[in-house]
């Protein structure tokens, strides 16, 4: 049986990844409109006189939800075009374990562009990212993995109604607001050197629940 | 092993439409059934219901396999295969990673000569390593055919399978039909074709079953006949 | 007189609140009696059809 | 109208009677708030009644999961409905009563930030099925969509207490329970908390039986049309 389940875990997560990897869409989408909201919101926030260093941490989590809802729209509707979600609907395969390997595979693709956007917060916003790069990266995978993990369900939610392309943001965001919050303060502590504890296990725990709502309740979002 | 559908009173409503009202039948092995009706007379509806796609709102619909009846529906999808006009490949794949991927999906273990097998079988043996968007429709079609083929299916669900298909695509198809080892339920427009490859008729219209009928006890010209519809309206 | 000026203020602030509170539970309520509006007129509509085919209401 | 239900209004109308004469009359105004400080009993008697709603649209969805029953779905979509209003309600009285205590309508503090949140989340439950056309899916959607945002809710909480407990505290926050000390004070808020529960049966049980009937109806007039030939 676990042989199985791997199998099919695997075919999700490549055949994702390689059609990624083939058309680059969302990934350049992506990440184009991540280094734009960096520089808007530098002259946005100009202003008010804020210091850049402090700034680094909100700016790449703004990016990381913006440009991942982007994503997560991009990739679900790449699904249904030709109908091929049908296709998965009809497979005699566990629900649970799709959802797992498009949280997987949809996370993945974000942690990429966010370790692409690093340098350029380097360059755009003067901030020191190696004080603590154990603790900025856990922040990072747990932090993003949280995201994905709502918006893989949220999406199939949404994907469901007339006006999908607006809804999807308006449901998903209010609904990743904790983990944005744990997101900014983890990452704000690691780029100070410190290691953010309590928001790491936060985030542990939020990947726990939605990770194991989303496996149970997968297989009723695949109906007609 | 075998597989039976039967199903008694099955209703479909959307809100306040009916799309399926009461309809009682069965499918057995070895079956081909065509089914026949305007549009909106509920096949497509009727169709998804049957693999397992959509739930009834009324009525019981009961799968067995080997006899026993079945309710894990991931167990029944195992041996369900569905065709229909979206020819549900990723377009950029190519026609071989996608046959790779449901390969994987049901667990089939086919190998690489038997892909490549299923392609010439579709006659597409040529282009395994094309990209799906760079297909064109009739080629995708036939790709489409070959996905539906792949899992071995006992049962094969059919909704307008021959669009964009050419005279070739249509008489591979019509070969790959004739196997003996699996039932099919089609819907199509493509009236001659519904006669020639079918053994059994279902006749809907506006929800209900009027009619269904063997091959032998309907000649051409009565289904004809009953496909214009003219018998249709009177017997409403 | 000063202090009895900035309670007269917040004495506002309170009324405003229960309105609020008014509000709002009304509102809802106005929601339930207009989907109730919508089931009379269903029964309504019921009764004529009914009627058409002969059959009395009252039965 | 019931019985059961004259009873329970009756004793609702009297309870809520009751609860505004001892919160705007009986119980003394605040040492330092004065009056305003009886906003508080019902801006704390509706926010009760909404976490009460939002708990059993939690367990209502998964009940409708489970068993399939329309009845569960509607029981729950009403729950979210009012659990809305009342939530509402927690939102527009606090800046009422913020503004001449803190001197400021809003401010990011926890309880804010995530009954805000929580309002957001729960008008998605409430008007997604508006844009789901399919009448077999609506059910099903909301029923993910209303566990998914219950299961948040938590964890809202706890997000903004920890950030709170990191940076410091702005001063103007006052606490809620630490004003009441006086004993007829406590009676005015447990009236009011009594009062808004009793409200919200009340009104769940009414948007409950509307819309069965409205099912039913939907049913037998699908059945009419089809008797009638069209």
């Amino acid at each position: 049986m676990s042989g199985q389940v791997l199998s099919v875990f695997s075919a999700v997560l490549r055949k994702d990844l390689r059609r990624e990897l083939r058309s680059r869409e969302i990934f350049i989408s992506s990440f184009l409109f991540s280094v734009i909201l960096l520089m808007v919101i530098f002259y946005a926030s100009k202003t008010s006189g804020v210091q850049l260093e402090a700034m680094s941490s909100g700016a790449l989590w703004l990016c990381i939800l913006f440009s991942g809802t982007i994503g997560l729209n991009r990739t679900h509707q790449s699904e249904m075009v030709n109908g091929c979600y049908r296709a998965l609907i009809l497979a005699p395969v566990e629900g649970g374990w799709l959802y797992l390997a498009k949280v997987c595979s949809n996370a993945l693709l974000l942690i990429v562009m966010e370790l692409l956007l690093l340098p350029l917060l380097v360059l755009f916003y003067h901030t020191d990212i190696g004080k603590n790069s154990g603790a900025l990266l856990a922040a990072l995978v747990l932090g993003t993995l949280a995201f994905t993990a709502v918006g893989t369900l949220v999406v199939v939610i949404t994907a469901n109604t007339r006006m999908k392309d607006v809804l999807f943001p308006v449901v998903q965001l209010p609904l990743v607001v904790p983990t944005l919050i744990a997101g900014v303060n983890a990452t704000e502590a690691a780029l100070q050197g410190k290691t953010a504890d309590n928001w790491l296990q936060f985030l542990v725990a939020v990947n726990v629940v939605f990770l194991a709502a989303g496996f149970l309740l997968y297989d009723f979002l695949l109906e007609e | 092993m075998t597989l039976s559908i039967r199903f008694h009173e099955l209703s479909k409503q959307f809100g306040e439409t009916i799309a399926l009202w009461r309809v009682s039948e069965a499918i057995e092995p070895g079956d081909r059934i065509s089914i026949l009706g305007h549009n909106g007379a509920g096949k497509s509806t009727l169709l998804h219901m049957l693999a397992t796609l959509s739930k009834p709102s009324s009525g019981e619909l009961t799968f067995s396999l080997a006899g026993e009846t079945c309710d894990d529906v991931k167990k029944l999808r195992d041996h369900l295969s569905f065709l229909s006009h979206e020819p549900m490949l990723y377009p950029d794949l190519t026609a071989l990673e996608n046959l790779r991927f449901i390969n994987r999906l049901y667990q089939r273990n086919l190998s690489e000569d038997a892909l490549r097998e299923l392609l010439d079988k579709v006659g597409m043996s040529d282009f395994g390593d094309r990209l799906f968007r760079t297909c064109s429709r009739g080629m995708q079609q036939r790709l489409s055919l070959a996905r539906a083929l792949l899992p071995q299916p006992k049962l094969l669900f059919l909704d307008e399978p021959f669009s964009g298909l050419d005279r070739g695509g249509v008489e591979r198809m019509k070969a790959l039909f004739a196997d003996d080892q699996m039932s099919w339920v089609l819907v199509t427009h493509h009236l001659r074709l519904g006669y020639e490859l079918a053994n059994r008729f279902w006749i809907l219209h506006r929800g209900r079953l009027l009619h269904s009928l063997q091959k032998r006890d309907l000649t051409y010209e009565a289904y004809i006949k009953l496909c214009e519809g003219s018998s249709m309206e009177a017997s409403a | 007189m000063e202090t009895s000026q900035i309670t007269n203020n917040h004495l506002m602030f309170l009324v405003a609140a229960y309105s609020l509170v008014w509000i709002m539970i009304s509102g809802y309520v106005f929601v339930l009696s207009r989907r109730n509006k919508k089931l009379e007129k269903q029964v309504e509509d019921f009764e004529r059809r009914l009627a058409k085919h002969g059959v009395s209401s009252d039965s | 109208m019931s019985m059961k239900n004259t009873i329970h209004f009756v004793v609702l109308f009297a309870v809520m009677q009751m609860a505004l004469v001892w919160a705007l009359y009986i119980a003394p105004p605040d040492a330092l708030q004065g009056h305003v400080q009886r906003i508080f009993y019902f801006h704390l008697g509706s926010i009760w009644p909404g976490f009460l709603a939002f708990f059993y649209v939690l367990y209502g969805s998964i009940r409708y999961l489970i068993s399939r029953d329309l009845i569960w779905d509607r029981k729950s979509l009403v729950s979210g409905e009012i659990g809305l209003v009342f939530c509402s309600i927690v939102l527009t009285t606090g800046p009422v009563w913020a503004k001449p205590t803190w001197g400021v309508y809003w401010a990011w503090d926890a309880r804010l930030t995530s009954t805000l949140v929580l309002w957001l989340v729960f008008f998605a439950y409430v008007n997604l099925r508006e844009y789901i056309d399919d009448d077999s899916k609506r059910p099903r959607i909301s029923a993910v969509l209303g566990i998914v945002g219950a299961l948040m809710v938590p964890f809202v909480y706890m997000s903004t207490r920890i950030f709170e407990t990191q940076h410091p505290k702005p001063v103007v926050m006052g606490d809620a329970e630490s004003g009441i000390r006086h004993p007829d004070m406590n009676i005015a808020l447990y009236l009011s908390l009594f009062a808004f529960t009793l409200l919200y049966i009340y009104l769940w049980r009414q948007g409950v039986k509307q819309m069965l009937t409205e099912d039913r109806l939907k049913k037998l007039r699908a059945q009419l049309l089809r008797l009638e030939g069209h």
